[in-house]
């Protein structure tokens, strides 16, 4: 899939339709890719990589490379579509200067599940018949494929792509997936255990604020974090709470709006599942206020900037649950 | 779970000021008794209530938090209660899937003729929060557990 | 710096009684940026304003908070008082020590300590105040009054007599409303009609005045001196501008078996019908429900007769949109269904009536021609029972827990009128409490007692029974003499409560406008502000604010009309200054804020920024308009980077007085 | 007056008195009226009073079918039926003595003897 999208992308720049690309390049490691902008087709046939690893969700950077002038093409997944539907609808990204080619998602892989194995040393992962073939400096490693891959695609949602111009690959269909699972296992826990959970992640939490960066519904032109004014201001925290704070404000923030793209556990350099906190309230605004998936189209109405005269009373929360 | 028979809690409550302010107004007008643990804080609609508002009280040591506003329909902006319902049933299904006691937030509506249930309320949520004790889980997530 | 003023008011004993006046301005006085800490008597009266302003110039203050009742009371006063003396009137905060503070607790030592935790939460919020100045907002001089009745045709017609062109909404075919019904007023006993109707003649030939009958708000848009309403006119399958009222159409239908809604369904009227002969305006209306032609497509007869060609089978709903500078409440009230008072057998026995049928009953123009029979078989009545309180006062859900006023008045009207025009009738009254607060009323009710000698009998009545003779036997107890009576009776009636209409709470809604429990509209201020709801630019008249009589519903239909021409003389209104508005530098442009705004108050603009690499950008961003604004603040919370904020409850303010109150 | 039968009664009976607003339906309604000497409304009105030894001493409290229409029918919710019993019960408490046992009733049992006249007698004459 890798030549066929950089062919493309080069008859596009070839022919003037697109002035950058967007996809992703290596780094010092195999495995250590970042999102890149392309604008020669000799810069292409260089970094450009899409491969196992290559899991970021490039529509966020979007909204900055269509303040510019010109035209960028941008190789979405189908998660990362959802996410870009959502930046287009909130205004963040310009449509007409994207042109989008969906290409076919993960699931990716983890590469902290690979060195959890006690491999180490890595060199190049390649994928086998879903079976790992690892190259390192201590020689090849083997393990199985579904054994490394991301949570977020573990728990994979969807396979359709929302929006596109043309496709390379195929396009899925929305998936019946088990991602409340987790979420659902906390509310049967109790109010105690369920503090404890938290209270062992948020504390881990060293404020790096990778979470907030990578997360596409997070275009805030000056983040309220970082505003003196917004009264929470706060980068080393100055309190206890303040970790509590801020990963609750940033959920309530994008709730209605999170795609649940699952960028904010994958970038937690402290492995806090902070997908959970998301998926909550997007169970919450299903079960409450009916079914809604934010990125799927670009009109409809944000749950949380709507409402129902019949709505329910926040009693609710008493009377389901485990207290 | 010791109870402190000394606790005092504290308790922070928005009350929009076309409804529930004017009812807190009558309950006092009517000198009908609530603790003094209650303090209001007079915002033009329940839908003003910033959830940060909610978290900046606890963070300071509040120990309950409750929200007055017009009954649904009664609006004096016409909807902000409705979209305050929203964003608050929200918000307290958030902080209880965090394993903060339900009882320490609350949203009621209290109309400009509803002083007796105003009063009514505050004494019942007063109760409520001091059987919790004093709001520490808010507080000591920084604490590893021991 | 912060120069910040703190003036703390006895009122009196209200608040020093229970909270300790001096230690309050003493502990403020320690507050940082507080200046000078001052305690008086009565802050809001002259010299205690005097106080505030000669504060404000002599220490140069930069903030005023009053610790004093609650600032729905007096916060103009201080706002004012600041205001002449050059502090800009929105950098003055109020806090609640009476109403929410010494008039709830009794122990002084907590009661002062929450005083001081409620005037530090004010001086936080006060040091962060800035200076507002409020905008100008244009009056659209025309009112809308919705409810033809007596209130809405007293409001109307004095509006209109100032000069101001009014418009009435009224749902029934015609104006009048229930005094229309009505037979004899007390305590004059001179004929309603009579003095009803000349009115109702008056509205319809004021040239300022538009009647929209069968009609109905359907929305209302905007604010005060600029609402936009639609009305919706109801097919009334008849040309109200050709119809002549001859009323040969309604002696025509063939369809004579509807209940006559004018006459409590005492009789019958025909399909086409003019609800009565002093109807305004005198125009016919089809009822749909009956219309042969319209269910079924075959008669046409009143088409066939009418000369004047006004009959339209295809007549449809029509929607009028207007502006308007004010609208008057005049919705008016119902009697209760009695469906639940089984024991009244009312749904049993059909001379069992309540006291507005025995008004048709009793009426010239009603369904016995102004004689007094029994509704089961037309004979003359010997023995009339009436009940009173039937389901006011009650604390339970089957009536109301108020009293309606006006029962004890007319009923005693009704005995009166009974024994005068038929001697031989023995007429029995059950009371509780005979009621009669009003100019002549007792004067009035001890007339029929002493002239009339109607029996008043203190008690209640504890069950009606139909008996087969066609007699009702009403067993009661006679609390005075400690006896249980039989009474032997031919008719029993009712005085039910009355209660709001039931147009009056979805309409309430529309309007923005509070309601108590039972409907009734909430007044602003329930003593000072009697005829003002608590929504800008929406008076109340009549019934839908409580029960009335007659001449209080004209005083109050008038007084609302003074203060709607109050406002509708003005050119221009003062907005309220504490709207919304958006930091451009950190709007994301995501229209979160527009999708929450009630009034469309938000719009979107390109603007171009530079940036500090001296590039420039364009970005979208959010603008408020401040004139349609009404600050709920729905934005502020709705938007996700806190560019949004609103002035005089901004974030950091809310947030300096919760963390006043945590500390 | 005897505070603590009042009280008594008040607690036993758990009826506010001081909701009542003398209309008297209770009396109006009561099918055992011209039987008793202090009727319905008369027992509120006293028990407010604290004059329940004459209630006590009165035939009136066993004259009471416990119909209930009368607090069926006040329109304050005062409940007379409630006080009249809770007399009746302070009287068979003071005289300390049960005069109708359950053992009893078989005995009294015929076929025209309605549910409900069952149930009041053991309401009327048991504790």
């Amino acid at each position: 899939m890798q030549e066929a999208m950089i062919k493309r992308a080069k008859e596009l720049l070839a022919d003037g339709s697109v002035d950058r690309v967007i996809g992703w390049k290596r780094g010092e490691f195999a495995y250590d890719i970042t999102p890149a902008v392309f604008t020669t087709a000799e810069e292409l046939d260089r970094d450009f990589v899409c491969d196992d690893f290559t899991a970021a969700n490039v529509s966020k950077y979007l909204v900055k490379e269509t303040q510019k002038e010109g035209k960028i093409l941008a190789f979405l997944k189908p998660c990362d579509t959802y996410s870009f539907n959502q930046l287009v609808k909130e205004h963040r990204i310009d449509r007409e200067k994207v042109y989008v080619i969906g290409i076919e998602g993960g699931p990716k892989l983890d590469i902290e599940k690979i060195k959890a194995k006690g491999i180490t040393g890595i060199l190049s992962v390649k994928n086998e018949d879903y079976t790992l073939k690892i190259e390192t400096i201590y020689g090849t490693q083997t393990m199985p494929f579904y054994e490394a891959i991301l949570g977020k695609c573990a728990s994979c949602k969807s396979k359709k792509h929302v929006v596109f111009d043309e496709l390379i690959g195929e396009d899925g269909d929305v998936l019946d997936s088990n991602r409340f699972e987790m979420v659902e296992k906390l509310e049967n826990m109790t109010a105690q255990e369920r503090f404890d959970f938290w209270r062992d992640q948020l504390s881990k939490c060293i404020r790096c604020n990778a979470c907030r960066n990578v997360c596409p519904a997070c275009t805030c032109e000056n983040c309220v974090f970082d505003n003196p004014k917004s009264g929470i201001d706060n980068k080393a925290p100055a309190d206890s709470f303040e970790e509590n704070m801020f990963h609750i404000i940033r959920a309530f923030h994008v709730a209605g709006r999170c795609t649940d793209c699952g960028e904010c556990s994958r970038v937690c350099p402290q492995h806090i599942p902070l997908h959970l906190l998301n998926r909550k309230f997007i169970k919450d605004i299903n079960e409450l206020y009916g079914e809604y998936q934010a990125g799927a189209d670009t009109t409809s109405r944000a749950p949380l900037n709507t409402y129902d005269k019949n709505d329910c009373e926040p009693s609710v929360v008493h009377e389901r649950g485990v207290e | 779970m010791q109870v402190n028979e000394n606790f005092e809690p504290v308790i922070v409550a928005f009350c929009c000021n076309w409804c529930s302010y004017a009812g807190a107004d009558l309950s006092g007008t009517n000198r009908l008794n609530y603790p003094t643990n209650v303090k209001i804080i007079r915002v033009p609609c329940s839908c003003r209530v910033n959830p940060m508002f909610i978290l900046r009280a606890f963070q300071k040591g509040a120990d309950g938090v409750i929200i007055c506003g017009c009954h649904p329909g009664d609006c004096h902006y016409t909807s902000g209660n409705y979209f305050t319902r929203r964003r608050i049933t929200l918000l307290y299904s958030m902080l209880d899937f965090l394993g903060i006691e339900r009882n320490r937030t609350r949203l009621e509506w209290v109309s400009a003729a509803e002083g007796a249930k105003f009063a009514a309320t505050m004494q019942q949520f007063t109760e409520d929060v001091k059987a919790l004790g004093p709001n520490r889980r808010l507080e000591d997530l920084r604490c590893r557990k021991q | 710096m912060q120069r910040i003023g703190v003036f703390v008011c006895h009122c009196g004993t209200n608040i020093a009684a229970t909270v300790d006046v001096k230690a309050v301005a003493e502990a403020l006085g320690h507050e940082a940026g507080v200046v000078i800490a001052q305690d008086y008597q009565y802050m809001c009266s002259e010299s205690g304003q005097e106080l505030v302003k000669s504060a404000i110039r002599e220490q140069k203050l930069t903030g005023v908070v009053i610790c004093s009742c609650s600032p729905r009371m007096h916060e103009n006063t201080f706002r004012k008082a600041a205001a002449s003396a050059g502090l800009n009137p929105y950098l003055v905060e109020v806090a609640n020590i009476r109403e929410q503070c010494s008039w709830i607790h009794k122990d002084i030592a907590t009661a002062t300590e929450k005083a001081i935790i409620l005037g530090k939460a004010a001086v936080a919020k006060v040091a962060l105040n800035t200076p507002l100045t409020s905008m100008e907002s244009p009056v659209v001089k025309r009112a809308l009054v919705i409810g033809g009745g007596i209130a809405g045709i007293q409001t109307a017609l004095d509006i209109a007599e100032a000069g101001f062109d009014v418009d009435i909404v009224e749902k029934n075919p015609t104006i009048g409303g229930k005094m229309a019904q009505i037979d004899k007023t007390f305590p004059t006993l001179d004929c309603a009609a009579c003095i009803l109707t000349p009115k109702m003649v008056e509205a319809s030939q004021n040239e300022r005045i538009t009647i929209h009958s069968f009609s109905e708000v359907e929305d209302v848009k905007g604010f005060v001196g600029n609402f936009t309403v639609k009305i919706k006119k109801k097919a009334r399958f008849v040309d109200e501008t050709k119809c002549t009222g001859c009323g040969l159409c309604t002696e025509k239908c063939p369809m004579k078996k509807v209940p006559n809604e004018f006459n409590m369904g005492l009789d019958n009227r025909s399909a086409i019908y003019i609800p009565f002969a002093q109807a305004v305006p005198k125009v016919a209306t089809i009822d749909p429900n009956y219309c042969m032609m319209l269910k079924t497509g075959k008669c046409g007869v009143c088409s066939k007769v009418c000369s004047a060609g006004a009959i339209d089978y295809k007549q449809q709903d029509t929607i009028i949109e207007q502006q308007y500078g004010a609208i008057v409440v005049a919705t008016g009230f119902n009697p209760i269904k009695l469906d639940k008072y089984d024991e009244f057998a009312y749904n049993q026995c059909p001379d069992v009536v309540t006291s507005l049928e025995l008004e048709r009953l009793m009426n010239a123009a009603g369904p016995n021609g102004g004689t007094l029979l029994r509704p089961s078989d037309k004979t003359h009545p010997h023995t009339i029972v009436f009940v009173q309180c039937v389901g006011s006062r009650c604390d339970d859900e089957k009536g109301k827990p108020y009293c309606s006023k006006i029962c004890c008045m007319y009923t005693a009207k009704h005995a009166m009128l009974i024994r005068e025009k038929y001697p031989d009738t023995e007429v029995y009254v059950f009371y509780i409490d005979v009621r009669t607060p009003g100019k002549n009323f007792d004067e009035f009710y001890r007339r029929a007692v002493e002239q009339y000698n109607v029996h008043y009998i203190k008690g209640m009545v504890g069950k009606v029974t139909p008996k087969s003779d066609g007699k009702i036997d009403v067993q009661a107890s006679d609390l005075l003499a400690n006896e249980q009576l039989h009474i032997n009776a031919d008719m029993v009636v009712l005085a039910a409560a009355i209660e709001p209409d039931k147009t009056a709470r979805p309409l309430a809604t529309m309007l923005t406008t509070q309601m108590d429990t039972n409907d009734f509209f909430t007044e602003a201020h329930p003593k000072l502000r009697p005829v003002e709801s608590a929504t800008a630019g929406i008076f109340l008249s009549g019934a839908c604010q409580g029960p009335k009589d007659i001449p209080e519903t004209v005083a109050q239909g008038s007084a609302a009309a003074a203060k709607a021409i109050g406002l509708l003389c003005k050119n221009s209104i003062t907005c309220n200054p504490c709207t919304a508005h958006s930091d451009e530098l950190m709007c994301n442009g995501c229209s979160s804020c527009e999708k929450v705004c009630p009034y469309g108050a938000i719009t979107y603009i390109d603007k171009e920024f530079r940036m500090p690499d001296r590039t420039t950008k364009i970005r979208r961003v959010a603008s408020v308009n401040p004139a349609v604004c009404q600050g709920c603040g729905a934005c502020t919370v709705a938007c996700p980077s806190g560019a949004m904020d609103l002035s005089g409850f901004s974030n950091s303010q809310i947030m300096a007085e919760v963390d006043a109150i945590c500390k | 007056m005897n505070k603590n039968l009042k009280e008594q009664v008040l607690r036993s009976s758990g009826v506010n008195v001081l909701k009542c607003m003398r209309c008297g339906k209770c009396s109006a309604t009561c099918p055992s009226y011209d039987e008793m000497e202090y009727h319905p409304h008369q027992f509120v009105y006293m028990v407010e009073k604290g004059d329940i030894g004459t209630l006590m001493k009165s035939e009136s409290i066993y004259k009471c079918l416990t119909c209930f229409a009368c607090v069926e029918r006040c329109p304050r919710g005062v409940e007379p039926a409630k006080v009249v019993e809770a007399v009746r019960l302070a009287a068979v408490r003071q005289q300390g003595g049960n005069r109708l046992e359950p053992t009893d009733i078989p005995a009294l049992l015929d076929e025209d003897l309605p549910q409900q006249a069952i149930v009041t007698a053991m309401r009327k004459y048991a504790k």
